[in-house]
């Protein structure tokens, strides 16, 4: 029988055997890129894909899986110079992220190739994500600031590839991402680059922890706005609710939805930990608090108006992170455990969000609010997925939603009020829009659109109840949704798990977080903001008479509603306001470069074409000027002489 | 017997000047076979009396030999050869310079004693000209044999009427 | 003084000999001429090495040279004569106008 | 005896045996067999230099002297001597007679005979000057080889082969005139000349105050093997006489005559003369504008054969540039050239050889679009063009890349940048023949034609290898050369 036993033996053997060598490096970040080969070539084969997934994805969980369980290693493959060398440090905190994205990589690919079966870029999606997971772990495991860095820009390559796949005659959001994700790397680039200076080694084990004076300020500010930015704070969002009109659904999920979270919060963690000597209550603690905060507070008030499920969750993306960004930055423990916690939580509850309105969209090919209605009956699985992570993003007990903004409430309201108020500013917000998103997409009369899949599969006799085909999702797309569903009331329920087994341990603290809030106060406020949060929602929906519209008496409140034209027209859009300073700076480079080309295409081309042809031209064939040619090279040559020897 | 290289100089001088401006071909080659004796006269009197016998039978004998039967294969009417072959009007100054760059290079050449290298102090060469040419130079002596070799190939294949191996 | 002047004029005898003899290369249109300036040049070379000879002391090794020199000249000596016959029979006569064909 | 003294003796002796064999057989046998003896002397050739490459550092020798049935130990006797050098460019040779061979398997069948004994003199020739030690004999060997060259061009007597050939001869004596006079003015100074002694001399600075002379010889030694190599402004015969003669032929004179004749004349020279910086800047001056000026050129022709006489013309430019920068890189990255450049003029003019039997002509504009009739002329041909071009990771970036390593490295700054932008003007003509051959459209004159058979396809496969190969492996010579301490 399997013992327990025997799974340790197992798990240390995969361990010791990775820790040999160059076999983390084959096994983590090679094997991957072969699966994702295998399954690009796979092209369209459903069945065979979904084999791949699940193989492949059982072995990277078990070598994540032994990672953990070993006790830690460090490899050290000498390259060129040494501050090139590729240091991988397995340590609790970062094989525990490795397990995390382990499993996560598996729910989201397998959600993708079913979302995604029997269509053109099936196959290219499978590569692009085995790719993602192989520089994930390699990012992850990467002990120098430069390889990381070097792998970090990677995921920038396949996000812009996947989102280049998806729309390629207009690769608006690829471009909008390539160009905000690029200047955030470049602000991380800048910020390694002072840091190791600083350090004076890039291998973040022998940092120490640098203090943030003079330059380094410089340096730590720009190492964490990449991080965050990375992850989809503000000000580096506007791609994202982009990405989520142009993109299919199985992108959002893996990449706004969890990789690009999990890498984000990952580093930030790192430079709080490990790399910066970060107190609470200093001005970069501040700054990034009240990044944190803005981005909780705008994106919401975003999302609260959106009436498309793909964008209002994409906002939804947005604000969460804020929620980490601030629980970290409020350099406490029980802050940064929140916002880890808090990373984790939201890794789960808005992939599986993502998910059932993929699921909405792949039945009746819309995702937006005004065009459906009363999906809970043709879809009761989604339907309560669909509500557990609601209620988990909304902060409802026992779901794990509610312990993690617990302690960042927690946290912030240590370092001052105002961070507090603007949490549950938001927190009442997310509530607000989600009761408005599930109650319309789930509640009401049955209503799709005439053209969706559904549709048409109900033949020829028109529109009548029976002939509907809208109905519950593969089992490929629900088993995903369910596990994610699943996941949240456990983390919630035995939140210890979480928490102190696997959180705390691996960042070394000794006191437990887990279990009810210790304060009854915070707890209190809490239920009253969700309480407040329904009756807005009933008032709302009184007043205008459908789910819909239950958030319209928020957006067109009479100072609000100028805020929000602004942000419709993208006033708020740091993106745009680049884009103006680079379309100057374009005119005036296609000036410069006109210039240059009109030398290029007719200066140089008749300077070449006129010596040519004159040349051409003297060398009519006749013996005598061959013969004079000579002449006049030897007395060139005496020229040449004399020139050296006077 | 300096006198007799002078003198050779003088001719030898006069007969280039005449095989570049006659326009006869035949009295063209007939001075170059002068000039190349007046060169063997002075070869012979600087000390090479071998070389000197070669170069009077080899260069003025069956140089101006080929050149004459050459001439003889392509006999060209006198009148038409002299319309034709009129010498090119346009670089007429072309002579001038050179006689007068000749005429300052002789004078930098008499007035500076230092043209010359200084009197190398080589000693003991080895006296016997056949020692030389056939114990020292033998790679020239096959190189000859080749290139005679090649002038034979030469021959078979310019000259040969019809050749279809 | 009176030896080393007869160098220095059989110096400059040569090099007038070699303007001749290139000069005719240059300006004459018949192809055997073409060859005789070449042979006069050839003459002041020769003239050149035995002066060489004579001032280092080396003249046995000169008249090596000048020996297998004077093999080789009349070897394309007759290389040249041979072609120069051949393009006569091509074209009638021996003008080096004709030899325009090969341009650019 | 030891095994090295048969070996070297091949290199003379083989191209007289291959002479007297082909001369004392009948007429129909020595038709029916030249090109197998021609062949085999190739081969022979070949293997003898690598032998002897493996055979040197074997017997510690910097050098092995031989002679030909003479005594070497007389007192300033001249010898034969090989060293790494001279055996680099001896396997170029070997090299190039077996492409010749090849091409020349389909482009010749008349005068078999005549051709196999030209051949081997001009082999004998061309062995000859490397292998000699003294600056007479070294024109006496290069007299053999204009010889041969000269009656292979007229060899089948056309119009154009004739011009060509008188052309060729014009120029050739008067660079004969040149050198030989240049000789006489040295051995005025010297008293000898053999190398060892010109370098003594030079190196101990006899009567610095009177060089007058030796200077002036130097001058006309230079001038005269320029216009052997073909260099600006003595080159104009080069594209005469290419393009005139039949391809075996052009493809020896382009891939090899012009190397040995000129530039490793030009490469003794610079050794003799070490330490005379007009000699080095004369040379780069030369080798600049040999580059821009036969790359303007080709830029403007319609020959095929002639766009490659030219493109001749520019990368003998570049050797010139790699002698001129002096010390072992220079030498070295001249060197690699010469091989280099054999490879992918012999690619070249298997190209010609091919596109003038299947299509009859070689005006470029009357062709388009072969690349899909004749795919691997197409090819060989598009690798040599990126060889030439001097693109990674093909073998001519290499050479190129050494040439330039050695002009910034002895501070001919200026020089290492021409270098490195004249490369554009090489990938522009070739850019344009490429285009009016390979690519476009079809005429519909050609709408049959075929790829080539036979022996050609089988030499454009072989070089095309070869120049990949060679690229790819050029990696592993540096890091031999690094070993070495040259780089």
């Amino acid at each position: 029988m399997f013992s327990y036993d025997m799974f340790n033996t197992l798990m240390d053997s995969i361990s010791s055997f990775l820790s040999h060598g160059a076999n983390i490096i084959l096994f983590m970040i090679v094997l991957p890129l072969i699966w994702g080969i295998i399954g690009w070539l796979l092209k369209k084969n459903y069945l065979l894909q979904l084999a791949v997934v699940v193989l492949s994805s059982t072995i990277n969980i078990l070598f994540a899986l032994s990672l953990y369980l070993s006790k830690g290693f460090y490899v050290t493959f000498p390259f060129a110079s040494s501050g090139l060398d590729i240091a991988f440090n397995i340590y609790k905190f970062s094989a525990l992220f490795l397990m995390f994205i382990a499993i996560g990589f598996f729910l989201v690919t397998l959600y993708g190739t079913a979302f995604l079966r029997n269509e053109k870029h099936a196959g290219i999606f499978l590569l692009y994500m085995y790719i993602s997971l192989a520089i994930l772990n390699g990012a992850i495991l990467s002990d120098n600031l430069g390889v990381m860095l070097f792998f970090w820009e990677g995921l920038l390559c396949t996000l812009f590839g996947m989102l280049v796949t998806n729309n390629e005659q207009k690769p608006r959001a690829a471009v909008k991402a390539l160009v905000l994700s690029g200047t955030a790397d470049l602000l991380l680039m800048l910020g390694i680059i002072i840091t190791v200076y600083r350090a004076g080694t890039p291998f973040i084990s022998q940092m120490g922890k640098l203090s943030i004076t003079g330059v380094s300020t410089v340096g730590f500010m720009c190492m964490m706005l990449g991080a965050i930015g990375k992850a989809g704070c503000m000000p580096f969002h506007s791609w994202i609710p982009v990405a989520a009109g142009d993109a299919p659904v199985p992108f959002m999920v893996a990449f706004p939805g969890a990789i690009e979270k999990l890498l984000g919060i990952y580093l930030a963690v790192r430079i709080v930990i490990d790399i910066y000597d970060f107190r609470s209550g200093s001005i970069s603690s501040i700054v990034i608090m009240v990044i944190g905060t803005l981005t909780i507070i705008f994106a919401v008030a975003m999302a609260l108006i959106q009436k498309d499920m793909k964008r209002l969750l994409s906002y939804h993306a947005i604000s969460q992170v804020g929620y980490m960004v601030l629980g970290i930055g409020t350099a406490l423990p029980i802050g940064i455990i929140g916002g880890l916690f808090h990373m984790l939580n939201n890794a789960i509850y808005k992939s599986c969000l993502f998910m059932t309105a993929g699921s909405i969209e792949k039945q009746t090919g819309t995702t937006d609010l005004k065009k459906v209605g009363g999906l809970g009956k043709r879809m009761p699985i989604t339907m309560i997925c669909f509500m557990i992570s609601g209620f988990a993003i909304a902060g409802l007990p026992p779901f794990n939603g509610f312990f993690s903004k617990e302690l960042i409430f927690d946290a912030a309201l240590e370092s001052h009020l105002i961070f507090y108020l603007g949490a549950l500013l938001g927190a009442f917000m997310t509530a607000v829009s989600f009761l408005k998103m599930g109650r319309a997409a789930f509640s009401g009369p049955l209503k799709f659109p005439e053209n969706s899949p559904g549709k048409l599969a109900s033949g020829k006799n028109g529109f009548h109840e029976s002939n509907i085909s809208v109905r519950e999702s593969d089992i490929g797309m629900l088993l995903p949704m369910v596990i994610m569903a699943f996941l949240s009331i456990i983390f919630g329920i035995i939140n210890t798990l979480p928490l102190d087994k696997l959180l705390g341990s691996a960042l070394g603290y000794n006191k437990t977080y887990s279990g009810w809030p210790h304060s009854m106060l915070l707890v209190v406020v809490s239920f009253i903001i969700l309480g407040l949060a329904l009756l807005d929602h009933i008032y709302g929906y009184r007043k205008t008479g459908s789910a819909i519209n239950a958030a319209d008496h928020i957006h067109y409140a009479p100072l609000l509603k100028n805020i929000y034209n602004a942000a419709e027209k993208q006033w708020f859009d740091p993106y745009n306001h680049l884009m103006y300073v680079v379309n100057g700076f374009s005119t005036f480079c296609t000036l410069v470069e006109r210039s240059i080309s009109w030398v290029y295409d007719y200066g140089a081309v008749k300077i070449v074409e006129g010596a040519g042809n004159l040349l051409h031209r003297l060398n009519n064939g006749s013996l005598s000027r061959y013969l004079f040619a000579a002449v006049a090279g030897v007395a060139g040559i005496v020229v040449i002489f004399l020139v050296v020897l006077l | 017997m300096e006198a007799i290289i002078y003198i050779c100089l003088g001719f030898m001088l006069i007969c280039s000047f005449l095989v570049v401006r006659i326009k006869s071909m035949l009295k063209s080659a007939v001075a170059l076979a002068a000039a190349s004796a007046a060169l063997g006269i002075i070869m012979y009197v600087l000390g090479s009396a071998w070389a000197a016998l070669i170069e009077i039978s080899v260069c003025s004998g069956l140089v101006t030999v080929i050149f004459i039967s050459a001439i003889s294969l392509s006999n060209t009417d006198k009148k038409e050869l002299q319309k034709l072959y009129e010498d090119k009007k346009r670089m007429a100054y072309l002579p001038v310079v050179l006689i007068i760059g000749g005429i300052i290079f002789i004078f930098v050449a008499l007035s500076t004693d230092s043209l010359l290298p200084q009197a190398v102090s080589v000693a003991q060469e080895i006296d016997n000209f056949r020692e030389v040419l056939w114990n020292n130079r033998q790679a020239d002596i096959w190189a000859q044999a080749i290139v005679i070799i090649a002038g034979a190939i030469a021959v078979t294949v310019l000259f040969k009427e019809k050749d279809t191996i | 003084m009176s030896n080393f002047n007869l160098e220095i004029i059989i110096l400059v005898v040569g090099f007038l000999m070699i303007i001749a003899g290139v000069y005719c290369l240059i300006r004459t249109y018949h192809l055997l001429k073409i060859l005789i300036g070449i042979e006069v040049a050839m003459k002041a070379v020769t003239m050149f090495i035995i002066l060489a000879g004579h001032i280092n002391g080396k003249i046995n090794l000169a008249q090596t040279f000048v020996i297998t020199m004077i093999v080789t000249e009349v070897v394309v000596a007759v290389v040249a004569a041979g072609l120069a016959i051949n393009l006569y029979r091509k074209y009638g006569n021996m003008d080096v106008r004709n030899l325009r064909k090969l341009k650019g | 005896m030891r095994v090295i003294d048969y070996i070297t003796v091949s290199f003379l002796v083989v191209p007289i045996i291959i002479i007297l064999i082909n001369n004392l057989l009948s007429k129909h046998i020595a038709k029916r067999i030249s090109f197998y003896l021609v062949g085999a002397a190739a081969v022979l050739q070949i293997a003898a230099s690598v032998a002897d490459f493996f055979l040197l550092p074997y017997y510690k020798l910097h050098e092995y002297k031989f002679t030909l049935l003479w005594n070497i130990d007389n007192p300033d006797s001249e010898y034969f001597a090989v060293n790494s050098l001279s055996l680099v460019i001896l396997f170029c040779i070997g090299f190039v007679t077996f492409i010749s061979v090849l091409i020349a398997k389909h482009t010749i069948d008349r005068k078999k005979v005549s051709y196999v004994n030209l051949l081997m003199t001009l082999i004998f020739g061309m062995n000859g000057m490397l292998i000699v030690t003294d600056l007479f004999s070294l024109y006496v060997f290069l007299e053999i080889v204009g010889i041969s060259s000269f009656v292979l061009i007229a060899l089948f007597k056309s119009e154009t082969g004739l011009e060509g050939s008188f052309k060729y001869l014009v120029m050739s004596s008067l660079a004969s005139i040149f050198v030989l006079t240049g000789l006489a003015f040295v051995f005025m100074h010297v008293g000898s000349l053999q190398y060892e002694n010109i370098s003594k001399y030079i190196l101990s600075g006899h009567g610095s105050s009177r060089l007058y002379l030796m200077y002036a010889g130097m001058i006309l030694l230079i001038a005269g093997f320029a216009t052997k190599s073909g260099a600006v402004p003595f080159h104009s015969w080069l594209p005469d006489a290419h393009q005139s003669a039949d391809t075996a032929i052009s493809v020896l004179l382009s891939g090899i005559v012009i190397k040995v004749a000129g530039v490793y004349g030009l490469i003794i020279l610079s050794r003799l003369f070490d330490g005379i910086p007009a000699v080095n800047l004369t040379l780069l001056v030369m080798g600049t504008v040999s580059i821009i000026v036969g790359a303007l050129l080709a830029l403007k022709q319609d020959h095929f054969k002639r766009i490659v006489a030219y493109s001749s013309v520019s990368q003998v430019g570049y050797m010139l540039l790699g002698v001129g920068a002096g010390g072992t890189l220079g030498l070295l990255g001249a060197v690699t050239h010469i091989f280099n450049h054999a490879t992918f003029k012999c690619t070249l003019f298997s190209n010609a050889a091919a596109l003038h039997e299947q299509t009859g002509t070689l005006d470029i504009n009357d062709m388009g679009g072969l690349h899909e009739k004749m795919p691997v002329t197409g090819f060989s041909s598009v690798t040599a063009f990126l060889s030439t071009a001097g693109i990674p990771p093909f073998s001519g970036f290499w050479s190129k890349l050494l040439i330039v390593m050695a002009l910034w490295m002895n501070d001919f700054k200026v020089f290492a940048g021409i270098a490195l932008f004249s490369s554009i003007f090489t990938a522009s003509y070739f850019l344009r023949l490429q285009k009016k051959v390979f690519f476009g459209k079809v005429p519909n004159k050609y709408e049959y034609v075929k790829e080539i058979g036979g022996s050609i396809k089988y030499a454009e496969i072989f070089l095309t290898i070869i120049m990949i190969a060679v690229g790819l492996a050029f990696p592993l010579a540096l890091l031999y050369l690094k070993g070495r301490g040259i780089l």
